[in-house]
């Protein structure tokens, strides 16, 4: 019996329920726009969006076709090029609830979800306009004597469980070990979610752990739930260390997606040819 | 050498000569300017027998950060980073600053893209220096719509760092944090006071000794172009590109 | 200008003093027993170790030899070869404070020096001795309402900072980063302490950030003060993937120090031979 | 083949039968009595078609984690691992576990290495089975002198782990977590009720259907010997050498 299971990438779409909170890694750590667009073409509605910590053309994609109610995130923004436009618009006409954070605390609810507390302190942030709007997070008083300034305001971050993850990598080893590298907050998206989907780029006939060097570059099997060969995944999206960004098609993007007749033509070409 | 100096090298330096007595500067997403500034900084540090870490988010070469994108707010909560750069939607005198939008929040006018991590690095960065080209009534404003990140806050609140700088094509201000004011302290060339009263939307004291950007000087000028120009192309290609024609 | 600092042993030994917090690895994550036996010829005094979050001979060794005055770990053992006889005896006769801890508590009070701030939540622990004799923790009950269970005790443990963390490794490029494979509880002693010091076995001429997967494996070199060449410098210890334990010198160790005696005659001889 | 069964082969044999249902099993420091079950339960696995996977934090190997020496615990907490082994200095009637040392608290008179990650692995791992070869009155007590992690919580404490078993060179007893007590299922070989009543410091149940521990077949003993010693002596060569002779 495989040690893993191998998925098409149609089976991995079927795991994403309407309504479910989706994990979205950052444009840094393996967008899987493949995924995307296939998720797009099923017709996913009312997806909460959790970005670790922003998203870029994969946010704006799924906020275009209407297949999201709400988005966590610390900016939607196509880099380079601009302003998200469907984010930007969705957000203005109030058809997406936006909830607004900031890196570092996107990053710290995941993480009391890996440890199973309820929630995690944060320092900076109190004063904010992003923290007068979140009704989910709260304010103590310092209750510890032996470290910090007893009278000091303390951010509580809730935890937050992911429904599903779903990321591009390089490649996977026999073993459905998924190699990462240093892109790390894939390792804290995966320990913070239910259900964790891969879409790779090969299969290696090896096992990374049977090297010390090559164990500290993948995130070990035992949190992924299934694993498909998509070639090219991650495009027009970089997949660090092996190809960059497609920055013509990004840009052809972020020009057409000015308009939602813009949105849709392009959505129609690249969806349907 | 091309002798005419372009406005992006003249911030580069600007930003450069605020940067000599850290150890360790990073730069975030979407930043060429300062990027290029922290590796100018970096190569004089060398000729001065100093050491300058720079860490470049958007570089993979000249990211220094293994244990993934929470690494750089926790090595600035650990004090370890002694200058950011963060930039604004609007800028405000008491150096607050929006990058979510324009607006009533949550019904906003004019959504940009978010407030990143600026909500902790305004917090505990040391030296943090604002940067925003577009010097108008429209970027600097007298109260900014929405704050992702305060200027100052309350004593009981833990804050090691904060405004330290705020930069524009135009002036260059000090932040006053006992007064929660910026003082005019640099004008680009061309520029007088005048000009800058009507441009910002916030009013700011004078510095007594206000005085001009200076050009970088020659040596400078052929550092940034010869060695620092080709590193930033390394993760600004369309940049470089524009501003050095590589 | 050489990127970091190469230091002789005896000053990365000269940087700790009389009464200061200690970082010590646990047997799988690189002990500096050549250091530590260095630091034991030099009559260091009152040392407060913080184990991560154990120690096997390193700790054992220090106790015997009179260095330390506290510590606070969740296991001291020499492994198959039984008790740690100095730790032992010195808890039997009271001549250490020994602050009783568990694993994922001394791993979240560094984590919270780590994200700067002042406490961290934990489950379980409660009803435990080790929480009712730990005056410096504290129990709140759940203060977030959307998070968890409302009346629920949590335990919250304060962070703490070592003043000085000691390792050994294998490697260190031309930059001064740190190979430590996914030994990456030594980058959580690093962030939480103020100084950091490492003895390699030798220097390789190439930087690790070269390359993304030879990235991951390593501790970046703003965290370190100072690196110094020491061959075979974990002996009797392993260094992970690059050579195991010296069993046969452990148990003689284990053998030795079951008396002060015993002890004080294997210390002279394998510190001033 | 040697037919001459030896205690530990036993011993793995019924720790193995408790794995079948797992997915996941971790086994810490110092056990290769565990850590055998738990590859010899995975080996079945394979043959029966389903998939086992086993944690052994002493070997590099059979070691999945990736994320420092925090995982482990991380990894229990988020309720990612079935099974796990503890032992004991001294166990109680109550699955209350020392693993400090016998005496009144700080005042030591014998003490062990420490309570290890008992003290969270405990609460949060839905089978954890208690392990420890000697069965006495030393080892087995009334009430433990420490609690290293108690045996049951509160109903206010979150708690989705705990007790299921505990296994001795003598018996096998199931803890039922109602009644907070021990009740005894399995006798070794040639061991009475009433041998286990006098060497065990507290008061249990007797099961209904009490049987005893049975052998492992000729198929299962095969596979220990051949496939899962020669695994074994990776990371236990002392215990592979003692047992087997490899």
């Amino acid at each position: 019996m495989k040690s893993f299971d191998e998925l098409s990438l149609k089976e991995i779409v079927n795991e994403v329920k309407d309504g479910c909170i989706l994990g979205v890694p950052a444009d840094y750590s393996g967008v899987p726009m493949e995924f995307t667009k296939r998720l797009i073409k099923k017709g996913i509605k009312d997806l909460k969006l959790y970005c670790l910590p922003l998203t870029t053309i994969q946010g704006d994609m799924l906020i275009g076709s209407g297949c999201v109610s709400e988005i966590e995130a610390a900016a939607v923004t196509l880099g380079e090029f601009g302003l998200a436009p469907r984010f930007s618009e969705a957000v203005e006409n109030g058809s997406i609830l936006i909830k607004d954070s900031t890196c570092p605390a996107l990053h710290a609810q995941l993480q009391a979800t890996e440890k199973s507390v309820p929630f995690m302190p944060l320092r900076g942030v109190i004063g904010s306009d992003i923290q007068k709007h979140r009704k989910d997070w709260c304010i103590i008083e310092n209750p510890m004597k032996s470290s910090g300034v007893l009278n000091e305001p303390i951010l509580l971050l809730p935890a937050v469980q992911l429904d599903i993850l779903v990321f591009h990598a390089s490649c996977a080893d026999r073993n459905g070990n998924i190699q990462i590298g240093r892109r790390r907050e894939l390792a804290t998206l995966a320990h913070a979610s239910k259900k964790v989907f891969v879409t790779v780029e090969k299969f290696l006939d090896t096992d990374f752990f049977e090297d010390e060097l090559s164990a500290a570059t993948c995130l070990p099997g035992l949190y992924i739930n299934g694993i498909s060969i998509v070639k090219n995944g991650a495009w027009p999206c970089a997949l660090p260390g092996v190809y960059p960004a497609d920055n013509k098609e990004i840009k052809k993007y972020s020009l057409a997606a000015k308009t939602k007749q813009g949105f849709d033509d392009y959505m129609n070409q690249s969806l349907f040819i | 050498m091309n002798s005419d100096i372009k406005r992006e090298e003249l911030l580069i330096s600007q930003l450069a000569d605020l940067l000599v007595n850290d150890k360790h500067v990073a730069v975030g997403a979407a930043s060429p300017i300062p990027g290029a500034a922290a590796l100018l900084a970096k190569e004089e540090a060398k000729l001065n027998n100093k050491r300058l870490r720079v860490t470049i988010l958007h570089s993979n070469k000249y990211n220094n950060f293994t244990d993934g994108a929470r690494e750089l707010f926790d090595c600035a909560a650990q004090g370890r980073i002694d200058t950011f750069f963060l930039g604004g939607v609007q800028i405000d005198g008491q150096a607050n600053i929006n990058l979510v939008g324009t607006g009533t929040y949550p019904k906003i006018e004019k959504r940009f893209p978010g407030s990143f991590g600026s909500a902790l690095m305004y917090f505990v960065v040391p030296q943090i220096i604002l940067f925003r080209e577009e010097h108008s009534p429209r970027t600097l404003v007298d109260q900014v719509d929405f704050i992702s990140a305060p200027g100052a806050s309350d004593e009981n609140i833990y804050r090691p760092g904060g405004p330290k700088y705020l930069i524009t094509n135009r002036a260059l201000f000090k932040f006053n944090k006992n007064l929660k004011k910026f003082s005019l302290l640099k004008l680009n060339q061309n520029q007088t006071i005048q000009d800058i009263k009507e441009l910002t939307g916030f009013k700011f004291d004078i510095s007594e000794n206000i005085s001009d950007m200076l050009n970088p000087d020659t040596t400078r000028l052929k550092t940034l172009r010869d060695k620092i120009a080709p590193m930033v192309s390394e993760f600004y290609p369309e940049f470089t590109n524009r501003i050095w024609g590589i």
